[in-house]
């Protein structure tokens, strides 16, 4: 039990730094050309992928011809930390680069991995993950779109929703029926997807706040044809798939989360003051006590990650991923509840959102309350805050599951 | 007491939310949000003439026709002498549906004032839906100095709710040098004299202004509430409150929506094989958020009857119904969004409309946190 | 919608306070022989209980051969509100006078009702309720309590738990499975078994707060023999009166719950000055908000009641019942709560508790801690919270019931 | 930042916790809580005498034999110098079991003043078992008066854990006249020199006292931190916040095993032919209540580590753990109690004494609400 890291760590980390100073690409250059959504990769943002790659730098803990340097798990902790402290994306296709390609790394072909994997690597394609449809949201095992064979193709039809980035992505990670005649949760198998196959249609979701700006799609697939060596790992193998490709870096996923946590309380804690100064006293007491529950929170979701990652680091097991998902993404809807309820009325006012191009696009943006609407993004998508709390109370505190349906 | 309304307020209930259901349909509110001018449109299948640009689809036209602003006037006043409880249905009502205009503005904030000034003439062109208003509050935030038989105005005002299209507002303001109870008086200035700005605000159905008094010269007859009069404060008090319940009122209406949404897409939606709503972790949420605009709800309806009685319990009556509202606004937006899952995220779904209503009633005129310090002192816990 | 009554039911709360002036036992003589326990009935109740039958003042919605006047629902509100702001109690004996006099008198024999009901309603006798077992706590369905016919009587074998008032009354109202053949909720009949009937064993439970008063019990039924003649209505009805004996004076319950919230806020209140006195401005703003909160629950609480009473009134259903039990029950722990809170240290401190005689014994007794802790009688017993919340979301949301084992 | 025990602190903490099945079972408890004398009794088979009035059932006894009171200590004073992660974990396994006895007033309270005055003697003593302490702490509560080469103290000091039984007591008093940082120091003074009043309390094995000091004389031997000297006052704060963190340990600790009893009661008990564990609406607030147990203690582990390697984060640190300790008691005390139903509500069960245990450390030393208005300092949000 200690602060501070090893002096390996350290070193490490005083590496980075000096790469990322002399590498960087600048906040200038960034907002000049920011992304816009999940799948799209702006020019500077190809660049600095390939970047990365090349200097070993792009994922710490793989090997150098993945684009790492065999990184120990504390070190790529340093990385992902120091990363968002210096505000410079690692992607913006963040599923592309966090659960696409390494899963086509884990179970694809050579073939797949150079084109599919090595491209998105590279900063040569972003990918989008189609998983939800409109009746299976947090619910795989229900999934309906169909791929069917026909000859040395497969025939894909159906619809997914909430597909992020799919207005931009070069490609998507589809999960399909291949045998509708087995259980539910059998039967499903992974296609890498062309966006450009003829019969695909993408209809952007305009979301609450925002609207011009969508990230989330609808994606519609007409007799697309794909052919058969798209297939990723076994047939109907994907079920197994999905859980192994929501393992990847698993245990430091929050990193990024109490990154933003801590950005929102360090401009909330900044601007509070002035927020607050024309209030009487009692009510900038209770408004105050607010921000300081917020403060405390940032706090422990910190605290709450490096106990899950020390646990992991030795071996353990991490139940606190649902924990860390959980209490992060809840934190940060909180800060910015808080945040505009100091504000009182002036919250009520919006304008113009700036994006940045520092802030990870599927991060909240805009005025406080414009955060607050798009923080529930983070509540609802990637299991619900209800689903995660069902998976405390059966994986962690192993209470009896409920009779569910077969 | 009885907080249950009585036959004929359920009729004039009743009759509203028919009305609003065909003339203020979401697509309507859609418009507003999604900023198409629908100043005087077909609606319903005849052509109902614009009354300007707070007209919105000819809404604020029909309420006119149907006497409205008229209901819960006096007689004197060119009313219909039904009181506030009457008003306190449609302002519920128009809740219920996000329906834009000046019903708010104009009937709930700016004519208590007209009321409090006995401007007969002014209220009868106010029931008459010749005149709309704003109310302008917040003594601090403007100054007052005699000039002459007239006033000069100084000072900006901030959230004026309809400050932007209202005729005439009521503006608020404080005799120079004067302090605490003293020297607050109201003033009748013409939105043509003051420099307004326009908010963008998350609810275009709740349109706010800034308003800049710049050296605003008021003529003697236009004093509302002579600020030398120490009544004048008690007086703008409860304008204040009688705003403040009417706000309760309609967020709380637009909270119970988003729970009746809330609870109806949790009937139909199915997942792992099942309603949602039939999962008792959602059950038990429902409930509490039921409970919490249930309390909300009986709380704006007692302070609506003692404003309508004039009762002696008002000033804690108003305060609770709206740090009531604050507490329930701030539990429907964050599980009437949370559970409706990915869908009620989108722009397309009408569920936004009511979140972003319920949200600006709440911030507006003093949050929860607000009235609760202002209880505090009404309930002896602090001088 | 209004805030006062009509004249006829103030010229009757004129009459109902004129007699209570002259006939009311004193504060005196009530603390000098307070009622320890649900059953337990000191000199002075009965007489008072005889003297409010007498003079139709008991149960004023009955008529005057039952202790009452006819009264309408409204003024029958008005006798229950005037007569806990007079601080004299109706009963010790709650569930005797609400539930089981009632039940008999809808239910019973010409006999029974002389014999049982009357004898409560004239302060003669106390009675518990014999519902709860150690495996069916909220759970009536699952009782197995058997009555077993022998001859011209039931012989009772089994055990009963969180009988209130079991350790001083002169009677039980049994729940017992006199069928074990039938579905679960058929099957259950009732019983009305003399307390002093060899085979009856009471064991007292103390509570975590005040435990040398005890009034929640367990009884034991070891081969009890009870007449025949005492089963209350048809075999296997138990059920249906179950939720029969469940509706008297529906819509009024709240009342007493409302006036002890109002009478601790009023406490509460009346101390906090002094209490924060010596708190930092800050602090003080914290602590006057909390207790600014519960102000306004018990407020809503008031509402919440009229408004469900009106309802009742014409006629209309009132599934506000389970949501008044929700609501009342969690603010009286929550005034509880807050006022511990804001006393700091100084709630750890406890002392002797003086029961005044004036408070319902089932009312939380003692300091603020030990009020807290003793509030959960309320939120567990006569359907827990969960359960209340489970009504709420089914019979008033109309939620789609969980599929329930028959 | 690592936060998990290290090999030789699992260690300790599974000896600890061990050794206080066997020593400190439930049945211990109870007896305190009945009243019954418990000095000096038979535990586990052998007679172990009894250490005066504060060692129950022989406990404290045994924890000096197997070094507790050294375990932290520096070696310089008779310690065994494993600082403060160790007493952090003896401080928490104690709350887990709702352990009597003088550790957490001597070792956690008491001793931190002795360090900070350089007592190296007193320290020895501690470390041998052979001295008791309790502070008491407030600096307005008492004042000093120099008296020739000595002192004069007086005042009221209020719940002083401990207070009752301990040998010594260190006085925090503050200088005649003086204010703010200025003339604040500690005074040891023999429980013999004051009047006690010990109080009935919730739970028995956090005995608390009100200690009167009506002109009492103290040597300028005795002396801890003068209130002359300017750094007196900082040391003061770092006790209190040693003392602050060894409580939210110790309480959290507490609180876990509230939870952990709930959630074995929730897998067990049948409702409605169901382990009421697998209801959803269960699961989902014993999930919520895990998340703010594990909260309060990643926060209180983190605030140990601070205090361990004196970091400058040890005040931030402090208060969070001391104010999410109070969060988490409120609700571990309110579902704990409620989901147990009737049966932890019954002196029989044991869960009350966990519930009023958690209550005692939540409110002694400041309480949420205390504790956040002081982060509202250290955040910068107040001056």
């Amino acid at each position: 039990m200690k602060l501070r890291f090893d002096e390996s760590v350290e070193s490490f980390r005083a590496e980075l730094l000096g790469w990322l100073a002399a590498n960087r690409p600048s906040a200038e250059e960034m907002a000049a050309d920011p992304s816009v959504s999940t799948g799209h990769a702006p020019a500077w943002a190809r660049r600095w992928t390939r970047t990365m790659f090349d200097a070993g730098w792009l994922v710490p803990g793989w090997p150098p011809e993945l684009g790492g340097r065999n990184a120990t798990p504390t070190q790529t902790l340093v990385y992902l930390e120091e990363l968002a402290r210096a505000r410079v994306p690692r992607t913006s296709n963040v599923q592309g680069l966090g659960i696409v390609a390494p899963s086509i790394i884990d179970y694809g072909t050579p073939e797949q991995i150079e084109q599919y994997a090595m491209a998105i690597l590279h900063g040569e394609a972003t990918a989008c993950l189609g998983m939800s449809e409109p009746d299976a949201g947090s619910d795989l095992a229900s999934l309906r779109t169909r791929a069917v064979r026909d000859g040395d193709h497969f025939v894909v039809d159906g619809q997914k929703v909430w597909t992020s980035g799919a207005n931009y992505a070069d490609f998507c990670f589809l999960f399909c029926r291949t045998d509708p005649d087995v259980p539910k949760h059998k039967g499903i198998s992974i296609l890498l997807v062309d966006m450009d196959t003829p019969g695909i249609t993408v209809r952007p979701l305009p979301e609450i706040v925002h609207p011009d700006h969508p990230d989330l799609n609808e994606v519609f697939f007409d007799s697309v044809r794909v052919p058969a060596d798209r297939l990723v790992g076994e047939l109907g193998a994907g079920w197994a798939m999905a859980n192994g490709s929501l393992a990847h870096e698993r245990g430091m996923v929050w990193v990024s989360a109490v990154q933003g946590i801590e950005e929102a309380l360090a401009r909330l804690l900044d601007e509070a003051p002035a927020t607050t100064a024309t209030l009487p006293p009692t009510e900038q007491a209770l408004a105050n006590d607010r921000i300081v529950q917020v403060a405390i929170d940032a706090t422990a979701a910190r605290c709450l990650g490096y106990r899950a990652f020390a646990k992991l680091a030795r071996g353990g097991t991490a139940p606190e991923q649902a924990l860390m998902k959980l209490f992060s993404s809840e934190v940060r809807q909180r800060v910015a509840e808080v945040a505009a309820e100091v504000q009182g009325p002036d919250a009520l006012v919006t304008g113009e959102v700036a994006f940045d191009g520092h802030q990870a696009i599927d991060e909240p943006q805009g005025t406080w309350l414009e955060q607050y609407f798009q923080s529930f993004a983070n509540t609802i998508s990637a299991g619900t805050s209800e689903i995660q709390r069902t998976i405390i109370a059966e994986r962690v505190l192993g209470l009896p599951r409920e009779p569910r349906p077969t | 007491m009885d907080l249950e309304l009585d036959t004929d307020q359920q009729e004039l209930r009743d009759h509203a939310r028919s009305f609003l259901a065909d003339s203020c349909p979401p697509s309507l509110v859609r418009d507003l949000f999604e900023g198409r001018v629908i100043e005087g449109r077909v609606v319903e299948g005849r052509v109902v003439e614009g009354r300007g640009p707070a007209d919105s689809g000819g809404l604020w036209s029909a309420m006119v026709e149907l006497g409205w602003p008229a209901l819960a006037a006096e007689v004197d006043h060119g009313g219909l002498g039904q009181g506030f409880v009457a008003e306190a249905v449609l302002a519920s009502e128009l809740g219920r549906v996000v329906a834009p205009g000046p019903y708010l503005a104009t009937v709930t904030q700016f004519a208590p004032v007209l009321v409090a000034a006995g401007a007969a003439e002014l209220l009868g062109r106010v029931s008459a839906g010749d005149l709309t208003g704003a109310l302008a509050l917040g003594a601090a935030d403007a100054s007052a100095r005699a000039d002459g038989d007239g006033w000069t105005l100084d000072g900006v005002k901030t959230h004026v709710l309809d400050g932007a299209s209202a005729e005439e507002i009521a503006v608020v303001a404080r005799l120079v040098g004067s302090r605490g109870h003293e020297g607050v008086g109201a003033f009748l200035v013409p939105r043509a004299a003051v420099a307004v700005e326009p908010l963008t605000v998350i609810d275009p159905t709740m349109p706010l202004a800034t308003l800049r008094l710049d050296g605003v010269e008021v003529d003697g007859a236009r004093v509302l509430l002579d600020p030398r009069d120490p009544a004048s404060f008690d007086a703008l008090e409860h304008v204040r409150r009688h705003a403040t319940v009417a706000m309760a009122l309609s967020g709380v209406a637009t909270c119970r929506a988003i729970v009746e949404a809330t609870v109806s897409y949790a009937k139909q939606r199915h997942q792992f094989g099942r309603p949602i709503g039939s999962f008792q972790a959602i059950k038990h949420r429902l409930a509490d958020l039921y409970l919490a605009v249930e309390r909300a709800d009986a709380l704006a309806w007692y302070a609506a009857v003692c404003l309508a009685e004039d009762d002696a319990r008002l000033p804690v009556a108003a305060a609770m119904a709206k740090a009531a509202l604050g507490d329930c606004q701030r539990l429907a937006t964050r599980d009437g969004l949370q559970l409706h899952g990915g869908i009620g995220f989108t722009w397309e779904h009408d569920l936004h409309f009511l979140l972003k209503r319920a949200t600006t009633t709440a911030f507006l005129l003093g949050g929860a946190e607000h009235h609760r310090a202002e209880l505090a002192r009404h309930l002896g816990l602090v001088a």
